[in-house]
């Protein structure tokens, strides 16, 4: 299976040597500037328009030894790397300034609810062409009535025998707009109690009945649709997980992804450090309250990136992290809030003009603590599942 | 002094304009502005001009009604609540105050035209990114009976629109307050495209000349002047704020009672009943910091400053919490343009920063009460 | 009835000028010291040792004029002023530094709850020796199971026909070792909704049955007792208002003490100002996150004095304060709170002796958010009663 | 470096002094020395000392066990957990710290003799009421080979009950540490009643002639040398209040869960719950700066001070948070004597003055970052 790509990475015992020589040999020199912004992401997909030579070479190169999707094994795309060895390669990445290759919803989400919850003929089927970056994914669970009771789905899969037939609506499709398929809790069973009548369905955009509609925030134009199902068949098959169990899909995931926003909004929030903010600022030496503002958030936040580490070396050490996820998520968000509203005080009146740039961001923290379970659900789930306090 | 409860006189002017607000300036006229590209209502204002609003502190004997400024942050605070474009707060507060002050008759006409609504002003004080009226350097130069202006302004609320321009110099003597006209020949006037969607511009003077008898004051009283005029502007943006945190806690709590999840109205939820609560508590701590400033404007105004920076302490800091929870309560749709949550958060920053933040406040109150 | 004590102020009109050359001739000079500490309280009662000559005086001048409850109709003991008039009084005994005559649980509480509640026998009896500093009262209402949950009393009142039979625990009732009488809350309807068998009863002390225990708090020794019933045979003209209807009595007189507790603790928090406080400090100057602090705390104790000034003009104005009393409970005890720990964080190690006293006042504010209703009660009491927030 | 979770030993010697503790050092033993009048509790340091503990840090040649700092926050922990009155910190951490530094003979006897027992340490700094190394006035006056002490400390904590004191002074060339037994002519000890009913003095110097091998360095490296010796107190210090944190939380739970008012236990507020949540993620955000400064003192102890002034000032107001929530959540029994809350709270208090309060510290941390 890996013989064709030329490479071998995932058995050999000098890891990090073979890496960083691969990657200096392949990686494109427009791909080493370290850029990680929004308008520099390769999402793939069938409509995806390469920003450059260099995007579409280190896309193509990467995939073909399995670097897009490093620990998937190699069965299915991926270079079944150790999660070791994926650190270094990490390390190796950064040090060199390479861009990632790919990233998406697929790579993010369905990889990882398919990796464990799919049939085989499903992971052989999906998983490649995510990894080679054709097919890009979104992910439809919010429902404009649902808000924090993700169970609360209305959109419904009705069984027409050798057919779904869904109808309804969703909300918060991230990239929906551009996503080829889509992974979406739909209800098949209304008579089953909330939890145990969803399942979760992959559907071709390209279905006939689906329409999206673009979101905009208050902080500008955003990723985020509006997703429409109008009497769209799906074929049976694309069942992602029992019929009905769609919800312990979903549950696995969730915690999957508070893992990566927490630690996305605290890559957020790094930015640029508080000390160059307030050094910036014409009052941050002289007002005790922005300065003493500054001092709790910079304690708290480096408290929080150890915390990251703290949590990641227990992963690792086979302690797993699980509802203390939670906590990831709540504490980061809320974190990257405080940080934004620390950088729009010192900044004054330079960032009340929207092309400064900096408002649209601190508006758009406030979505952190909402996106991926509110504040509130975080600390529901903590007091109940971690300190069992409740009814 | 007169008691920390509105008047009826001053219920009377609440009534009447929250329904002159709701009916010509609700938030949808915000967004229909800013959808727009429009930074202006000239009719708007032409209809606050007619019920007197633009005269509030212009003496009747200018034309004005001279209610005073307890009853001016009646109307700002409703025009806080519906998140209002207009000119009042630079004109009708600001201007009418500093004009007033003087009393020549020069001052006089210009507050007449003040309450007619022919005018209006914007106050150009930043040079830089915070509030700092200590720190001025666009240059005042004595030439002949005249002054040469030369330097920059930033964050000029009103800046574009207005008919005329209150500037902050630094003369010879010190401080000194010019009123000018806003076409003038020198002074370039570049609009700002703000995250409240209201005018603001920045000022560039270059060899602008000015006539003697638009220097305010002659004899190095800008300062003192000057305090008047922000200290009436500062209490009125108190006013507005605390306002604005009503709607945003009342739109909050409304959302509360209406929205269901799990089953249940999220009202009936004792960790978001608690913060709701906690917030209105803020709320009528900062009313009561409003009401005392503008008695104290209204008795004593030279001794206004501490009730005026606790007012504005506390109504910044109010609004803020007022919106972040007014997002956050309301989930995914708080985030949305769609709806006007949104509108509060941005104009809550603006006020945050205009004319002082909480710092700049909280600095005054302790210098005051001795630390 | 107000012929033989000489004097008559309540229809005076030049009130200011007649009260004033009143006190000055009538406070004795040791009376003048504009004291009120709780070891300079004068509480009355039966074994009342006057601390001087002087408070003795004071007390009985004061109490042959109405002047202990100035606004208690002159039938009662009282000089039969009105709020205006009682303003007046307090702002020239301010002038003068006098001291209060006499303060109690009876003046505060029982006066009250009896003059709205109580039958005009009840009045006659009871109310005069208030009055005259004979009779020192406290009161009966929290018990160790019910905490928050007032209505949930368990000690009963069963009634024998010609009196009631009383056993049961109270707790946290001040003073209950030196006081004469006390007004409790007891059930006498085990069978009714919790609300609807609470009666309000009034018990002397010396009843064959009572018994009283001091409580040592966590700042030191305390006036807080535990009470015992211990088949307490009570008259049974004894009750106010109702029986079984006790519970509007209570809910009368916690509003009653919400008012006072945060009129109260904002006086206890006035104290030094804390610009003092932060001057003596050796970091108060330099430290951004004392000095932020105590910027917030300073702003927010003068917007609480403001707003009881604010919801003392709206009582005058007939439009009542209400419910909003659990907002200045609330935000008095926890400004109070704040108050503190700012008073022992600006002293460093000085205040962590006990003999410096700063520690004992710290500690004891702690007590200010649970008594009289904790602030969780307050903040749900405003949440469902003002903003209609609720199941 | 090492990872940020207990390593397998760390796991052992943390059940191994939970058993010690929870059967020696109960908190209701600390009741007992309280109501007792007594600040000391040498029964209990003689088995911290047959346990290895006094020589957490001292090395294997001079009897210690030697297991470094992390190890020694391990026992910190636990001792915080249950209020543990002893001289742990001064004596096995600080002063063991500083003499091992030296690497002298006499230290090395010095850390024998702390290994077995036989002597205790109180470190001497303190001269007003905030912790300030930098400012000290206790004079060390050459005189022939030794030198005279005079002047004065506070908050020497366990000052009256230590047989020697490290005494930071002002010497000729800057900042000396003396090492000097406590029963010396002319040195006053006068203990303090504090509120934690621990031990505290007031030491006078007066006159005191020490000799010159009592000065623990001699070239002017004291505050090289008491740098290591406070951030090794600091960070132990940290471990020791987020014992306590995390007990007073466990506490506070419990209650939540047996408490019923309203017919249900009030673990069921959800009011309660997201505060109880709040101080759990708060915890945990503590505890990982803990261990860090644990693992950073045992591999980079140069390169420490970040790492430890983050986790003295998190663990400081993590405590405060906890013992607050704790009384507040606990009611009326809470404010009592008879329950235990009011020793945690009161232990927090003096965790957060000695060794540098939340505002010292956040202060190195924004200096080591920038601002």
């Amino acid at each position: 299976m890996t013989t064709d790509s030329g490479t071998e990475f995932a058995d050999t015992p000098d890891f990090r040597k073979k890496i960083r020589a691969w990657l200096e040999e392949n990686c494109p020199e427009d791909m080493r500037d370290g850029a990680g912004g929004e308008g520099e992401i390769c999402w793939g997909g069938r409509n995806w328009t390469f920003a450059s030579e260099g995007q579409k070479l280190w896309l193509e190169r990467c995939a073909a030894v399995g670097l897009t999707v490093p620990t998937w094994p190699k069965a299915y795309g991926g270079a079944g790397l150790s999660r070791e060895q994926d650190k270094i390669l990490k390390e190796e990445m950064t040090k060199l300034g390479a861009r990632s290759p790919l990233d998406s919803f697929g790579i993010w989400m369905l990889g990882p609810a398919l990796l464990k919850f799919g049939t085989e003929e499903q992971k052989q089927h999906f998983l490649p062409p995510i990894a080679r970056g054709e097919i890009r994914w979104c992910q439809g669970y919010s429902e404009p009535g649902a808000g924090s009771d993700l169970a609360g789905v209305q959109s419904k899969a009705d069984d027409k025998g050798d057919h779904w037939l869904v109808n309804g609506q969703k909300i918060w499709t991230s990239y929906a707009d551009k996503a080829d398929w889509i992974f979406a809790l739909l209800r098949t069973d209304r008579d089953a109690p909330k939890h145990k009548g969803i399942s979760f369905i992959l559907m071709d955009m390209r279905s006939k009945g689906v329409t999206t509609r673009p979101i905009r925030l208050i902080s500008g134009a955003s990723p985020f649709c509006e997703t429409f199902f109008d009497d769209v068949k799906v074929p049976k098959e694309q069942v992602v997980g029992e019929v009905n169990r769609g919800w312990d899909v979903a549950k696995y995931l969730l915690t999957h992804e508070r893992e990566m926003i927490s630690a996305g909004g605290q890559t957020m929030g790094a930015g640029r450090p508080l000390g160059a903010v307030l050094a910036d600022s014409e009052t941050g030496a002289s007002d005790p309250v922005l300065r003493a503002d500054a001092m709790r958030t910079e304690i708290d936040a480096l408290a929080m990136e150890l915390t990251l580490e703290r949590y990641k070396d227990q992963a690792e050490g086979g302690q797993g992290v699980g509802d203390a996820s939670a906590m990831l998520k709540y504490a980061g968000t809320e974190l990257n809030k405080r940080r934004l509203e620390l950088v729009m005080a010192a900044g004054g009146s330079d960032t009340l003009a929207w092309e400064d740039g900096r408002a649209p961001s601190w508006l758009r923290t406030k979505a952190n603590s909402i996106e991926g379970g509110t504040s509130e659900v975080m600390l529901s789930i903590i007091s109940r599942r971690i300190l069992g306090l409740g009814a | 002094m007169a008691k920390l409860i509105q008047t009826e006189e001053e219920n009377m002017l609440q009534d009447a304009a929250r329904a002159l607000l709701e009916r010509s300036a609700p938030v949808s006229r915000l967004r229909e502005l800013r959808d727009q590209g429009q930074t202006r209502d000239d009719a708007l204002w032409q209809e606050m001009v007619a019920a007197g609003w633009a005269g509030i502190l212009v003496p009747e004997a200018a034309g004005g009604v001279d209610m005073g400024h307890a009853a001016a942050h009646v109307l700002a605070r409703e025009m806080g609540r519906t998140l209002t474009v207009s000119p009042f707060l630079s004109t009708a507060i600001i201007a009418a105050t500093v004009l007033r002050r003087c009393g020549d008759a020069r001052s006089q006409a210009a507050l007449s035209d003040i309450a007619s609504g022919s005018r209006t002003y914007a106050l150009a004080l930043d040079e830089s990114a915070k509030f700092n009226p200590e720190h001025i350097a666009l240059k005042a130069e004595k030439r002949g009976n005249g002054y040469v202006l030369n330097g920059e302004k930033q964050f000029v609320v009103d800046g574009s629109n207005a008919t005329h321009v209150m500037v902050l110099a630094q003369g010879e003597d010190g401080l000194c307050l010019f009123d000018l006209s806003a076409d003038r020949a020198g002074l370039t006037r570049t609009s700002t495209e703000m995250i409240d969607s209201r005018d603001a511009a920045q000022l560039v003077f270059e060899n602008v000349e000015v006539s003697g008898d638009e220097l305010l004051v002659a004899d190095g009283g800008g300062a003192d002047l000057l305090r008047f005029g922000l200290e009436a502007g500062q209490a009125a943006l108190a006013a507005e704020t605390g306002g604005l945190a009503q709607a945003a806690f009342e739109m909050t709590t409304g959302y509360l009672k209406e929205r269901k999840q799990f089953g249940v109205p999220i009202a009936s939820f004792q960790a978001l009943q608690h913060r709701a609560a906690h917030l209105w508590c803020e709320i009528e701590l900062t009313t009561s910091a409003i009401l005392h400033a503008g008695r104290i404007l209204d008795s004593d105004p030279q001794n206004a400053t501490l009730a005026v920076s606790l007012a504005k302490a506390r109504a910044t800091d109010t609004a803020q919490l007022a919106v972040r929870e007014g997002v956050q309560m309301h989930g995914g749709i708080g985030m949305t343009d769609a709806y006007d949550m949104g509108f509060y958060m941005k104009r809550a920053r603006v006020a945050a920063e205009w004319l002082g933040d909480y710092g700049y406040h909280a600095a005054q109150v302790a210098r005051l009460r001795g630390f």
